[in-house]
């Protein structure tokens, strides 16, 4: 069910623009320009409320998960990036994290192995995951040449370097086989892996369905049916600067393409993709381990019934006494 | 503690990459692209007509000149065969820009536009610019 | 809350057979306790089961293994006072299976 | 009780979840050994707690109030609300599952809910069901279910066989906390009086009498001196600690199960015979007599309360500064916590040790430091005179404990120690210390001997890797800086790798130091012939 759900309703999510655009022409203009624009709204309000409820609650306790030497003596070597005590090392800390996945290269795999436990390699995960959200992130990039009338010259190197081996024609980008590749890896592993399939909901499945059918989507659009080039530009020109247009003739792989987009972007704040502004968020690795040095402050601190010393001598007053401990009151 | 300082800064960046196409775009007017086939060679014709129709030129032009490379480098092939039954040359220079002998109003109109940068004329020698 | 019967009254127990509280605890109750285990209470054991309850009314818990050692030793002899003798006398383990007998809580390790 | 399976038997493991099964079709089952008995009311009602009554976690009535539910997703609504961890860590999951075979638990049992993912998501379920959209109107299909009595026993099985020991959290992409989530599982659940009788014994303990053992203070005198006397049999040398006394420049406080167990209590006469050697002005307290805080294992404000005293005691006797003992989670607590919650602690000065002249800038807002800091620094500066080959008979191994090293990075320090004590010392695997330790499996208020099952299968990856270097390197003897993993470790070392004992590190320290004064010495601090020629040389 977890499983089969998904990729159905990502089906549905495919037909559904291909035949309203190929059946009637009146619809191109709500899945090239209704729709984009909801989806738009939908992605940076909704990030920005989800992130902005995070940030209403507030972090009570320093409570860093410290991976390495703490600062101690000064001839103690501090590893600063794994146990960080100043904002710049926990910003180096969080670079890490964000742009090479730190914490999950650490990743191991635990067998039973004639009787006892073994631990051994497994940088899979860690691997397809870069691999896939560093592709995503070129393609994306790479898309600008669909918004900007000059491209930035940046993006002309990053297209260079993505279609380095000039195969085919058009030129073959080799992110479009890393995302797939990597997609597909984690689908499989999901699927797989009895451990990891145990612990899928439908919400892991669908996003990764969605984001396969848009790159296959792009992929087909590229290399196999060709569309209206030009006109996918003046579409998308149209879009940002709000004076939407509706060439002729684009293709309707085109709006399959981009409705996709589309659902991915309204998707996104109401799912687990929020990882994306979660992880800058999660305090076991945003902040310093500083606590013994400035003292944190809980903005919900309250006083506490305590029992008290006073209380506590009541208590054994005779029984210290006899024992030579010293009382306050006699 | 809140950070709201360094939330509501992250947010701003966020707001401004999301954004960042509209942001580009303010103000700035959408050009409708048409590459020109106003050439004497073109406007000599009597009935204008490329090597194959204009909606696959269109759209696999680049896949044809890459085939026409490889035809006339790897096999020597100088004759390719229109879906029309006539021959034509293979020759960038000699077939194509004899026509199309406005590389700036014809190749780089949308080449230019959709900020792609073909190799033809790492070797190639663009031919001059004609008008009619 | 478990609960067991003895001479016609209920007595409540913890979850491992412990009593509750120190009033229920009688000779002849530490005698139908051990017996349950089927052991029959020596003079020996008296002497361990005497200690531990004078212990835990002026300490309010039950001795360190340690100091039931060193007081067994006292007052048995110093061949007596080892664990290994403690533990001829209570194969449960000395301050587990006397402290049950003696009327005491379950005792706690490190907390 | 039930009986324990030879270590053979309780390997029997299966790391694969039944294919076709779904989670939350799985019933709970309340297996034999692998839980606590339920908290008695009297200790519930010592420290205020709602519900405060007897009940018993096998039986079907749990005895809860009217409207738990309702109590219970208040309390959600409130803690997602105060702290950002709970609530980003219910959303950010991407469930890619490098937590999975990662918790001790897992590895030594098998049981899929206690991967760390699922631990989490048998809360996260509920908060979808009340907190987010997609699960209020998707229910199953987005991961929701509802609150019911069978949710809530899961709940309490399975947070009460969590360590809290961030294991996950070193793995987690997103530094997802299980630790966090599992502390507010215990919020809730004792707000509905379903805490276990190990933890808020001890707890009760610890409020009223000032220690989780409830030593009252002529026990803990009676106990130190058994102490003193052994270390003059030993030395020849009577110490004279002192207690509540004012005006003493340090404060020292340990947990109490180095007052009241062995091999605890030879740590803390390592302690006594360094301070005793340095001359230090320290003084012990019987109030503030606990340095651990089984508070932490029920609610933070529980923690607070227990906590308070430490601050408090050190006020009133005017000390400059406190040192620590070896105990893991009091230092998650002192390093993580206590100034926030206590503080600030401006009564006090920064620590600087009497004798080197170092200052601990370290600890500069806390004005407490670690013993293993302050005799590290000792001993670089030359200024203790040791003999390491009085411990010549031990192969050693060092074991990190969880919230040291993951909750603090206290990770040289110790070994720095042991190096300068001991001459035979070997590392476990690299996977298996450091900030990927393993837990003792006896955590968080776990080490009842009621749980036994569940325990010894925690402690198995430990105990494993200890078994890896008994064999290749003839190790038998397990330091650490922890009370509770002299206290469970001793028992998972028997079970699994008999042979291994374990130790403190100050006990290490105590039988290397050379005494001013001291008589040539036939033993160690256990009593046992000190290897070859021993004594001074």
């Amino acid at each position: 069910m977890k499983t089969v759900l998904p990729f159905f309703a990502v089906v549905i999510l495919v037909l559904f623009p291909l035949f309203g655009v190929t059946v009637a022409h009146q619809t191109e203009i709500f899945f090239g320009v209704i729709v984009p624009y909801a989806a738009m709204a939908i992605f940076v309000v909704g990030f920005l409320y989800r992130v902005a409820k995070w940030g209403k609650s507030p972090v009570p306790f320093c409570i860093p998960t410290t991976c390495g030497q703490q600062k101690s003596l000064p001839w103690i070597k501090q590893d600063k990036l794994e146990n960080p005590s100043t904002t710049m090392q926990v910003v180096g800390r969080m670079l890490l994290e964000v742009l090479v996945f730190r914490s999950l290269f650490r990743n191991m795999k635990t067998e039973m192995k004639e009787g006892k436990a073994v631990y051994g390699s497994e940088k899979l995960l860690w691997l397809a995951g870069l691999a896939f959200h560093w592709s995503f992130l070129f393609i994306f990039v790479r898309h600008y040449r669909f918004f900007v009338q000059d491209l930035p010259s940046v993006i002309q190197m990053m297209e260079g370097v993505d279609s380095f081996f000039q195969i085919g024609a058009p030129l073959f980008y080799m992110t479009d086989a890393v995302i797939l590749g990597a997609v597909t890896f984690l689908l499989i592993r999901r699927v797989y892996l009895p451990q990891i399939r145990y612990i899928s909901l439908a919400a892991d499945f669908f996003p990764l369905f969605l984001i396969l059918a848009i790159a296959i989507s792009g992929i087909l659009m590229r290399y196999f049916f060709k569309v209206h080039i030009v006109a996918v530009k003046q579409l998308a020109l149209g879009l940002v600067s709000l004076n939407p247009i509706i060439p002729e003739g684009i293709g309707a792989i085109f709006y399959v393409h981009l409705f996709l987009i589309c659902v991915l972007l309204m998707y996104f704040p109401f799912s687990k993709l929020m990882h994306m502004g979660g992880v800058f968020l999660s305090p076991t690795r945003n902040m310093a381990n500083n606590s013994r040095i400035v003292r944190y402050i809980n903005p919900w601190n309250y006083p506490v019934h305590v029992h008290t010393y006073e209380e506590y001598e009541n208590d054994f007053r005779d029984k210290m006494k006899k024992a030579g401990l010293p009382v306050e009151k006699e | 503690m809140y950070n709201s300082g360094k939330i509501i800064a992250g947010l701003v960046v966020f707001f401004f990459l999301a954004t960042l196409p509209f942001l580009l775009n303010f103000g700035k007017a959408n050009a409708k692209i048409e590459p020109s086939i106003d050439t004497p060679e073109i406007n000599a014709m009597p009935k204008k007509h490329c090597v194959e129709p204009k909606a696959f030129m269109r759209s696999e032009h680049m896949q044809l000149l890459n085939n026409w490379r490889d035809q006339v480098v790897r096999n020597g092939n100088r004759i390719y065969v229109g879906s029309d039954g006539n021959e034509y040359t293979i020759s960038l220079q000699n077939t194509c820009m004899k026509c199309h002998s406005n590389k700036k109003k014809f190749c780089d109109k949308c080449h230019n536009y959709m900020a792609v940068k073909p190799y033809c004329w790492g070797c190639h020698i663009a031919p001059k610019e004609k008008e009619a | 809350m478990a609960t067991m019967d003895f001479q016609g009254k209920s007595i409540e127990v913890d979850d491992d057979g412990y009593l509750l509280n120190l009033d229920d605890w009688s000779k002849e109750l530490a005698e139908h306790l051990a017996s349950m285990d089927g052991v029959t209470l020596t003079p020996a054991h008296w002497e361990v089961i005497n200690f531990l309850r004078d212990y835990y009314k002026q300490y309010q818990i039950a001795p360190m293994i340690k100091i039931l050692v060193k007081e067994i030793g006292k007052a048995m002899g110093p061949e007596k006072g080892n664990t290994k003798y403690l533990y001829e006398l209570y194969p449960g383990g000395p301050a587990k299976q006397a402290c049950k007998y003696a009327g005491l809580p379950k005792p706690t390790g490190c907390v | 009780m039930a009986k324990l399976p030879k270590p053979e038997e309780l390997l029997q493991l299966n790391y694969n979840p039944p294919p076709s099964e779904d989670w939350m079709d799985r019933p709970v089952e309340l297996k034999q050994g692998n839980f606590c008995w339920g908290a008695k009311g009297k200790n519930l009602a010592v420290v205020e707690f709602p519900n405060a009554r007897d009940w018993t976690p096998v039986e079907a009535d749990w005895k809860l109030p009217k409207d738990w539910e309702g109590t219970v997703l208040e309390a959600m609504a409130d803690r997602l609300s105060k702290y950002r961890s709970f609530k980003v860590f219910m959303d950010i999951c991407v469930r890619c599952g490098a937590c999975a075979d990662k918790c001790h638990f897992f590895i030594g049992g098998g049981d899929p809910k206690n991967m760390p993912v699922l631990r989490a998501e048998l809360m996260r379920s509920v908060y979808r069901k009340y907190f987010t959209n997609s699960g209020k109107y998707l229910g199953r299909l987005a991961g929701a279910r509802e609150l019911n009595l069978n949710v809530l026993k899961e709940w309490w099985y399975y947070f009460y066989q969590c360590t809290e020991c961030r294991r996950c959290s070193v793995f987690c992409p997103y530094g997802i906390d299980t630790a966090e989530i599992t502390m507010m599982a215990r919020e809730f659940t004792n707000l509905l009086g379903l805490n276990t009788d190990w933890i808020s014994g001890p707890v009760a303990n610890c409020y009223m009498k000032g220690n989780h053992l409830g030593l009252e203070p002529h026990a803990i005198m009676n106990s130190i001196e058994g102490m003193i006397d052994d270390i003059e049999t030993i030395t020849g040398i009577r110490i004279n600690p002192s207690f509540n006394r004012k005006g003493a420049e340090i404060l020292f406080v340990t947990p109490s199960g180095d007052l009241f167990a062995d091999p605890g209590t030879f740590t803390a006469m390592g302690y006594m015979m360094l301070f005793h050697e340095l001359g230090l002005d320290y003084t012990w307290s019987t109030y503030a007599s606990e340095g651990g805080n089984f508070g932490f294992f029920t609610s933070n404000e529980m923690a607070k309360r227990l906590n308070a005293k430490i601050y408090a005691e050190a006020k009133r006797l005017g000390v400059k500064y406190i040192i620590g003992g070896e105990c893991g989670h009091m230092w998650r607590v002192l390093n993580q916590y206590m100034d926030t919650w206590n503080g600030p602690a401006d009564f006090m000065e920064v620590p600087k040790s009497p004798i080197t002249g170092t200052v601990f800038d370290n600890a500069a807002s806390t004005k407490m430091i670690h013993v293993t800091e302050f005799t590290a620094d000792l001993i670089k500066n030359g200024k203790l005179k040791l003999d390491p080959s009085r411990n010549d008979d031990l192969v050693i191994t060092y074991h990190d404990s969880c919230n040291t090293a993951r909750g603090m990075g206290l990770l040289d320090e110790p070994r720095y120690i042991i190096h300068n004590v001991c001459n035979k010392f070997h590392e476990m695997p690299d996977n298996t210390i450091r900030e990927r330790t393993f837990c003792c499996g006896s955590g968080t208020g776990l080490n009842a001997s009621e749980n036994m099952d569940i325990r010894m299968r925690g402690g198995y990856p430990r105990a494993n890797a200890v078994k890896h270097v008994r064999d290749k390197h003839g190790v038998n003897m397990l330091a650490n800086i922890c009370a509770i993993d002299r206290a469970t470790l001793s028992a998972s070392m028997d079970y699994w790798v008999p042979g291994v004992r374990v130790t403190g590190v100050h006990e290490l320290v105590a039988n290397a130091l050379l005494m001013t004064g001291e008589k040539e010495r036939e033993t160690n601090l256990r009593g046992e012939p000190l290897p070859g020629k021993g004594g001074n040389e």
